[in-house]
């Protein structure tokens, strides 16, 4: 098998094809730009990581102790900013999607290629806005900037911060119309809507809430700046103002953006499902129109962050009963993902165990969000821990699990190499206990009370928090085992041939990894999707 | 593209007595005049038409759902008293 | 028992039990869902595994199943709808006869005063088995009043009054929170909710050191500002004749009616031109930056005290004040 | 060529919904304030020239008609007609941002500009909270500032187009950088149609 290794060494593929440092920056390859953007996402994760780390170490007691309550504030609030701007936004559409919708449609690239890497760009400087902002001293508005508090009280670095998410909005746009553009024009011959992976069609409605919603955010946030620059009074109460208008216009975008941040996720997780079950998706239709249901239904429920605020009572009633129907197609996914299991043939390699905790850790983020919308229950748990719990179990119980359940599935199409399964089932595990550890005590401190932002606590939250701290530790452990194996796996690793897991699906049709082309010619899509009835069966050895 | 002449023109003699429902009459028909024949919306594909219908959605979300709060905010006040 | 890991909050107030019966029935029916997929998914993943089952059949979906589990959760949370929707409505509808406390949040502080013009910070002491009605502003950023023990909370706004109410049911001390993120000294906004047998409590009043009720001290400011020279209860004055408004629906000069209540007096004494009595002509100077958050509070309370039904009793003449001291 | 004709076109449609969303937010801003301070507008929009915003959209739809024209000539291959009148959009784009820049001179030197200078005279007489008023000013100079940038954008683009077109860039079968550039002006035409009843005409207190 000498010479098989040697042709796939030496096949031109993205990666070999030029190694000078213009050949990255200026490249219009989506493959490239996917492994940029998995570069400075995951520097963004670790920034937000090591933020939590600190946040969690000072809550181990009940004192505000270990940082002062200036710098627990700063650190809560570039948390968020870090991990939900830079980090989970991004994640898997900028890293997954520009890596694996023109591979899944049989396209050679994105619709815009030129735009693709101003997407990068635009990220890139709006990191550096943040970060240099963080540098300088941080900001302490907490992630959400509510007026007027951000406009009128903090004295940090609020429009540098500001200037740097609406910088990296734009880079969310550019993406989102990207894809929107690449799914519908750019499919093969064959490749119907109905065949499409549902990988695609997640992204797609991810990528429709990108373009309607991020405008209206950014303008917000544009308000904001000027409201620090020129007391314009748009969102101030001393100057006539609303600050329940910032509200509903934040809202207007943060609400649906998690679901810019879960959709993709649940792509990924149909994707995995299907494969190591050797089974087509069970209710295909009803996944891919769940989808664009979430995006849709997911504008109209934004003011249930805000039932106490302060807003109409009728309005209130409104969004609470919306918010219940957004509930429903996922749980319509969940429910069809456990069927597609139903029967199926499957093993357990890690993506399948991320899958697996994606499956139990959403079920439970889902069912607390419905808590959430029930506005008896709200009206207690909101703003406690308890929120806290339900937002970290949907994005990193379920987003963040996806993210690591695809980048291990897509990790030999996209470098070429295995990944060791031993580690990676271990930190599979390490990742799923050290969650629960986490943030299931924090349901219960939301309950008793305990509100969030908190630097310093009454003292019966103690034994809770602590065993939380110890959760984020393991967590850690977990999160950091995968960037070593992986960095390990680029030289080490085994080869992995063009189709590791036997799947069905364009992408696993052309070398690992990909030559810059893609395909050496179009592909004729005459195939359902998740064929995996014609998929012949016998176990293809890896790293022959 | 004659008709945006004649409602510029339009807007021009109504000046004396308007009123908003009147003026915002008008700059629809001009705007649903420019993006059907300027912007060739008309003579576009099923999906660019489905695009801009999508759009004028969604802004209509945005407002009509803001609005539900602030035009009822004074419906429940201190039944109490 | 649980001294030190309490697992569950105390119930003080009427509504906890209902918001705890809400969310005992939320855990529930989640506890179920979340067992049986986990269920479902640990007996297919065993059953199925590739060792046992090499061959997978395939199963296109189905339409039954589909709307099964779309319809079920539709149905189970329309039920969670309509309670929550319930308990929320009544959280927003403070009954009769409330006794009424204003508390004004800043960074980082509470302050309390009780309509017999006590004034506490951070803590504040109530008589058990009252209903009471709270009715807040800010004097900077936005706060929010919470007490888990009693399962409300509410946020306090600048520039306008919010309120929300309970009914007090046990003797004890309770955290009270600032559960909206307000900046430095966020978590040492914090204080205590004493409640207390009705007999401590006066003999607390008693000893509260006020120096007269907020209507008596309203009426002093009311005097003072000038607001009388205009509202007079004698004759028509070049402003309305405040006795009786309150509580009651309003006609403006633009042909709408508002109700008279806590932000529409508020708005009167700052805004005064939005919202004109019909009949009445826009002349009133505001005044904002002349009257604190207190003296607001003391203003709209004697405005209400012209309204309480004694007054009515007792025809046009003004002394309000010296009615509610008796109280 | 036609795929990516058509795609380029479909990312232009895209891009415009994003930008309707743009402006989205400050009309929805818009819209909040004018329900619950609508005396205070009707005062801030006395003291708008009806004359020269009337002017302007006149102004601006006559370049969106340059540009219609334009773009057709394009397509059918008349370069050199296309310049010209593109050209001609450009005098419009200009004369616009000219009379919106004389607006803005006689708002600055009346103190019409939000922040601690803000001044509005007969706020009082009119009996309206002049901080209200500043709330109608705070979001004119907002919407017709984004505006005016999208025209400085716009005239930017166009002159773009120009040189390329000049240089002969364009065909009939290759011109959806002149259309898209296009559909952009139209759009920024659109913003100003709403603009202008939404901001100038907002009482008959005015009385012509």
């Amino acid at each position: 098998m000498a010479t098989a290794v040697q042709t796939t060494v030496e096949t031109e593929n993205y990666l070999n094809n030029g190694y000078g440092l213009k050949s990255w920056l200026l490249t219009r390859d989506h493959k490239r730009i996917a492994i940029l953007y998995l570069i400075s996402i995951t520097a963004m994760f670790f920034v937000g990581g090591f933020f939590a780390m600190l946040i969690r170490l000072e809550l181990l007691t009940p004192a505000g102790d270990l940082v002062s309550s200036d710098t627990y504030n700063k650190l809560f609030t570039m948390h968020g900013i870090s991990m939900i701007f830079f980090f989970l936004i991004p994640s898997v559409p900028a890293v997954l999607g520009n890596f694996l919708i023109p591979l899944m449609v049989g396209a050679k690239d994105l619709a815009f290629p030129r735009i693709n890497l101003l997407s990068w760009y635009l990220y890139i400087i709006g990191a550096t806005f943040a970060l240099v902002s963080m540098v300088m001293g941080g900001v302490d508005t907490g992630w959400t900037f509510y007026t007027p508090f951000s406009t009128t009280y903090s004295n940090t670095h609020v429009i540098g911060t500001a200037l740097g998410i609406f910088i990296a909005g734009f880079s969310s746009i550019f993406t989102g119309l990207n894809f929107i553009v690449t799914i519908h024009r750019m499919r093969a011959p064959g490749m119907t809507w109905t065949r499409l992976p549902l990988f695609c069609w997640s992204n797609y409605a991810a990528s429709i809430i990108m373009v309607l919603g991020t405008p209206v955010v950014a303008i917000t946030i544009l308000l904001v700046a000027l409201e620090r620059l020129f007391h314009i009074g748009v969102f101030n109460p001393a100057l006539g103002g609303d600050p329940l208008l910032f509200q509903h216009l934040f809202w207007f975008y943060s609400h649906p953006a998690v679901y810019i941040m879960i959709l993709p996720g649940m792509g990924v997780i149909s994707e995995i499902v299907t494969c190591f079950s050797r089974k087509r998706v069970f209710g295909y239709e009803f996944v891919a129109l769940a989808s664009i249901a979430i995006a849709v239904l997911g504008f109209l429920v934004w003011a249930h962050h805000m039932f106490v605020a302060g807003i109409s009572v009728y309005a209130a009633l409104v969004f609470s009963l919306l918010s219940y129907l957004v509930a429903i197609p996922s749980a319509v996914k969940i429910f069809n993902w456990t069927a597609t299991l139903y029967k199926g043939s499957i093993r357990y390699d890690t993506p399948m165990l991320y899958a697996f905790g994606f499956m139990g850790l959403f079920t439970i983020g889902g069912l607390t969000g419905v808590f959430l919308a029930s506005i008896g229950v709200d009206v207690h748990v909101t703003d406690t821990y308890f929120v806290v719990a339900h937002f970290h179990y949907v994005m990193v119980g379920g987003m963040v699990l996806a993210y690591m359940g695809g980048l291990h599935f897509w990790w030999p199409k996209m470098t070429g190499r295995m990944y060791p399964e031993g580690w990676a089932k271990l930190s599979a595990l390490l990742v799923f206990v050290g969650f629960n550890l986490t943030f299931f005590p924090q349901f219960i401190l939301g309950y008793m009370g305990m509100p969030r932002r908190y630097h310093a606590y009454p003292p019966e939250f103690q034994v809770l928090n602590v065993l939380s701290t110890a959760g984020a530790s393991v967590l850690a452990v977990g999160y950091v085992l995968p960037m070593i194996y992986f960095v390990w796996s680029l030289r080490y690793g085994k080869l992995a041939g063009p189709n590791p897991w036997n799947a069905v699906g364009l992408e696993w049709m052309t070398p690992s990894p990909p030559p810059t082309q893609n395909f050496d010619e179009t592909p004729v899509v005459t195939w359902e999707a998740y064929d995996y009835e014609h998929q012949p069966d016998e176990e293809v050895p890896v790293g022959h | 593209m004659v008709f945006t002449g004649v409602t510029v023109f339009a807007s021009f003699i109504e000046l004396g007595d308007w009123n908003i429902v009147l003026a915002l009459t008008i700059a629809t028909i001009k705007a649903t005049l420019v993006v059907l024949f300027f912007m060739h919306l008309y003579y576009s594909s099923k999906l660019t038409k489905v695009t801009m219908i999508a759009a004028i959605f969604f802004l209509f979300l945005l407002l009509a759902l803001s609005m539900t709060d602030y035009l009822t905010r004074g419906w429940l006040t201190n039944p109490g008293h | 028992m649980w001294k030190n890991l309490p697992l569950f909050p105390e119930q003080a107030s009427s509504m906890a039990s209902q918001v705890d019966g809400l969310y005992f029935l939320l855990v529930a029916v989640s506890a179920f869902f979340t067992l049986l997929i986990f269920a479902l998914v640990f007996v297919f993943a065993v059953k199925y595994r590739h060792s046992a089952h090499p061959k997978a059949e395939q199963i296109e979906g189905s339409l039954p199943l589909e709307l099964t589990w779309t319809l079920i959760p539709l149905g189970i949370s329309m039920i969670f709808f309509a309670w929550g929707a319930l308990i929320y409505f009544q959280e927003a509808r403070p009954p009769k006869g409330a006794m009424e406390v204003y508390a004004v949040g800043k960074q980082w502080m509470w302050k309390f005063e009780h309509e017999t013009g006590q004034r506490e910070i951070n803590t504040l002491h109530l008589p058990v088995n009252r209903d009471v009605k709270m009715i807040m502003s800010s004097q900077d950023t936005i706060h929010s009043f919470f007490v888990p023990a009693f399962r409300i909370k509410q946020d306090v706004l600048p520039g306008r009054f919010t309120s929300t109410w309970f009914h007090t049911t046990k003797v004890g001390t309770y955290h009270l929170f600032c559960a909206e993120y307000c900046g430095t000294e966020h978590s040492g906004m914090i204080g205590e909710v004493v409640v207390m047998e009705p007999t401590a409590y006066q003999a607390w009043l008693a000893n509260g050191g006020a120096t007269g009720t907020m209507a008596a001290n309203g009426k002093e400011l009311f005097t003072q500002l000038g607001c009388a020279t205009c509202h007079r209860f004698d004759t028509q004055g070049r402003g309305p004749n405040l006795n009786g408004v309150f509580g009651k629906p309003v006609q403006l000069d633009d042909g709408r009616t508002v109700m008279a209540d806590e932000n529409y007096i508020r708005e009167s004494i700052l805004n005064p031109q939005a919202k004109v009595v019909s009949g009445f002509k826009p002349i009133m100077p505001t005044f904002q930056g002349q009257v604190t958050e207190e003296s607001l509070g003391a203003l709209v309370s004697y405005v209400k005290s012209l309204a309480q039904p004694q007054q009515k009793a007792a025809g046009g003449t003004p002394g309000p004040a010296a009615t509610s001291e008796s109280n | 060529m036609d795929q990516q004709k058509d795609a380029s076109t479909f990312g232009m449609w895209l891009f415009l919904v994003t930008e309707i969303m743009f402006f989205g937010g400050l009309f929805c801003a818009y819209l909040v304030y004018r329900s619950t301070y609508y005396q205070a507008f009707v005062e801030g929009s006395q003291t708008m020239n009806i004359w020269l915003g009337a002017t302007n959209t006149a102004v601006l739809i006559c370049s969106s008609l340059s540009m219609a024209l334009g773009v057709r000539c394009a397509q059918i291959g008349k370069t050199k007609m296309m310049v010209v009148l593109l050209l001609i959009t450009i005098v419009f784009g200009f004369a616009f941002l000219g009379i919106k820049g004389v607006e803005y001179h006689e708002h600055w030197v009346n103190h019409q500009f939000p922040g601690p200078t803000f001044q509005f005279e007969g706020a009082e007489a009119a009996g309206v909270n002049p901080q209200n008023i500043q709330i109608y000013f705070s979001l004119y100079w907002a919407m017709t500032g984004l505006h005016a940038l999208h025209m400085v954008i716009g005239i930017g683009l166009v002159t773009w187009i120009v040189i390329a077109g000049w240089r002969g860039a364009y065909s009939p079968d290759y011109y959806s950088p002149v259309e898209n550039v296009g559909l952009y002006w139209h759009f920024v035409d659109l913003v100003w149609i709403y603009l202008f009843p939404l901001l100038y005409l907002i009482s008959k207190k005015h009385g012509g």
